[in-house]
């Protein structure tokens, strides 16, 4: 692996086509460390709930803007900030219990911060009600080659 | 994302090929249950050879499949999900509902 | 063609290894437009010698950010614009002219301008010495389906 | 991006596989420098079959190795670019430099 120092941030509107977007790009922006394919999955996955947390629990019946953040710190290790602006958590501790969600329709298994912290080496969460929820985690990537 | 059904014995295979996420999981969700309102089979096997990803949306599709058969106490199979969507499922105690390459999409429904 | 609205901004540091890392995301935001091979590749093109420049000539021998914007319009026109914080252009028209490069190492065709133009619909560039560039495209796809 | 260079009678051919940007071509242009300068070959064949994106760049590469084999009156051609990467070598009048695919690599350094 490459000694690489690089950072990207990118805002995307809240449309739910757009978290294949969010997950392509930080594939992308992964891409340049030599990551494995399970990796890649990983921050993929990581990437997806919480794009979808915005967009299904920040913003609800609105569209509003997501802000992703990723910077490569100490060559091996990846930073992913996501955060919306959005109805924000009032329960943090709450909401990442596994199987813990507050969506109506029953189609959510609230298991977003489950998967989260399960494929990544670290996952913050902070949150003001009304104001919005940022999360951030670090993926350390195997140092190979 | 694309869905194809197949229809067996009591059974309706759902052959899902490409993403899943909460927006795709949202429209394999409405073909689902349209053809679950039709056909009300015993089993519904989601097919997930195919799938390229999945995040815990999927989890959510196989969870609301399971409450929409409930009225006729249908049951819901998951067949050949990829090592990492198996990790997610098994995350959310769905374990049990996995159908590995060994026992095939055949004799699922007896099951 | 489905008809999408969609927007998405973001900011690379100039790294040649980010050239791909632009191309990449330009492609993951015009897919939901369903474009034929050509047009991604045409969009690719462009948006490769564009951040090309911000990093060649907008900040030579330095890192600089780079902004890119993207946008869908009527459902059915891609807009893209890429701007640098960098050096800028004392003469527009003549940077335009094909063939025409200020690059020292003799490395660069002078034809960056003359890809974007070609593989694009519109193409406008604005330009402050010492300042820096934006150049704005605009991309029509066919509509399909 | 890789190169992997073949040696022929008095001919040296760059077989591309990957995307030609500017970062890339930096990195053609100093493994192909380093072929050069110890081959001194007649003909440099850029082989592009395995080329997947170029842009200018690719042009600018072209242009720097003709200039770097002048001394020697060496001469540059490009094997089989695809649709687009033709396009931009003709924006820039390298079209005489192009072999297309009835014009195989081996008969190109006597052309
Ligand atoms: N960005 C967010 N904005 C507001 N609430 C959120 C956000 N992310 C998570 N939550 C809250 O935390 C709960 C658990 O989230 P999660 O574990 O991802 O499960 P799920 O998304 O399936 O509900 C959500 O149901 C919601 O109440
Ligand atoms: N972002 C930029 N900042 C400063 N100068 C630029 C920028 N983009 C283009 N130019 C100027 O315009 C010239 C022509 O650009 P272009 O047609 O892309 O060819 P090339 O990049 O091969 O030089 C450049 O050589 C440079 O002088």
């Amino acid at each position: 692996m490459r000694e690489v120092n690089n950072y990207m941030k990118m805002t995307i509107a809240g449309y739910s086509r757009n978290e294949s977007l969010a997950r392509m790009c930080a594939a992308a922006f992964v891409a340049q460390l030599d990551p494995t394919v399970e990796e890649v999955s990983d921050i993929k996955a990581a990437v997806s709930e919480a794009v979808t947390n915005c967009i299904v629990h920040g913003y609800r019946d609105t569209i509003g803007d997501i802000d992703i953040r990723m910077k490569i710190l100490d060559g091996d290790t990846v930073y992913i900030k996501i955060s919306d602006k959005g109805a924000g958590i009032e329960d943090i501790a709450q909401a990442m219990q596994p199987m813990f969600t507050t969506s109506p329709d029953g189609e959510r298994a609230g298991l977003g911060f489950a998967v989260m912290q399960s494929f990544t080496d670290s996952l913050k969460v902070k949150s003001t009600p009304g104001r919005g929820t940022s999360v951030t985690m670090l993926k350390r990537l195997d140092r190979r080659g | 994302m694309s869905v194809e059904f197949e229809y067996g014995k009591s059974c309706l295979t759902a052959i899902l090929k490409g993403e899943i996420d909460h927006h795709s999981a949202a429209e394999i969700r409405i073909m689902t249950d349209g053809e679950l309102g039709r056909t009300m089979p015993g089993t519904l096997i989601f097919d997930m050879r195919g799938v390229t990803f999945m995040d815990s949306s999927g989890v959510g599709l196989v969870l609301g499949r399971l409450r929409e058969m409930q009225p006729w106490g249908g049951k819901v199979k998951i067949s050949e999900p990829s090592e990492r969507a198996e990790k997610i499922l098994r995350l959310s105690g769905l374990g049990n509902l996995i159908m590995k390459k060994a026992g095939t999409v055949r004799n699922a429904g007896s099951k």
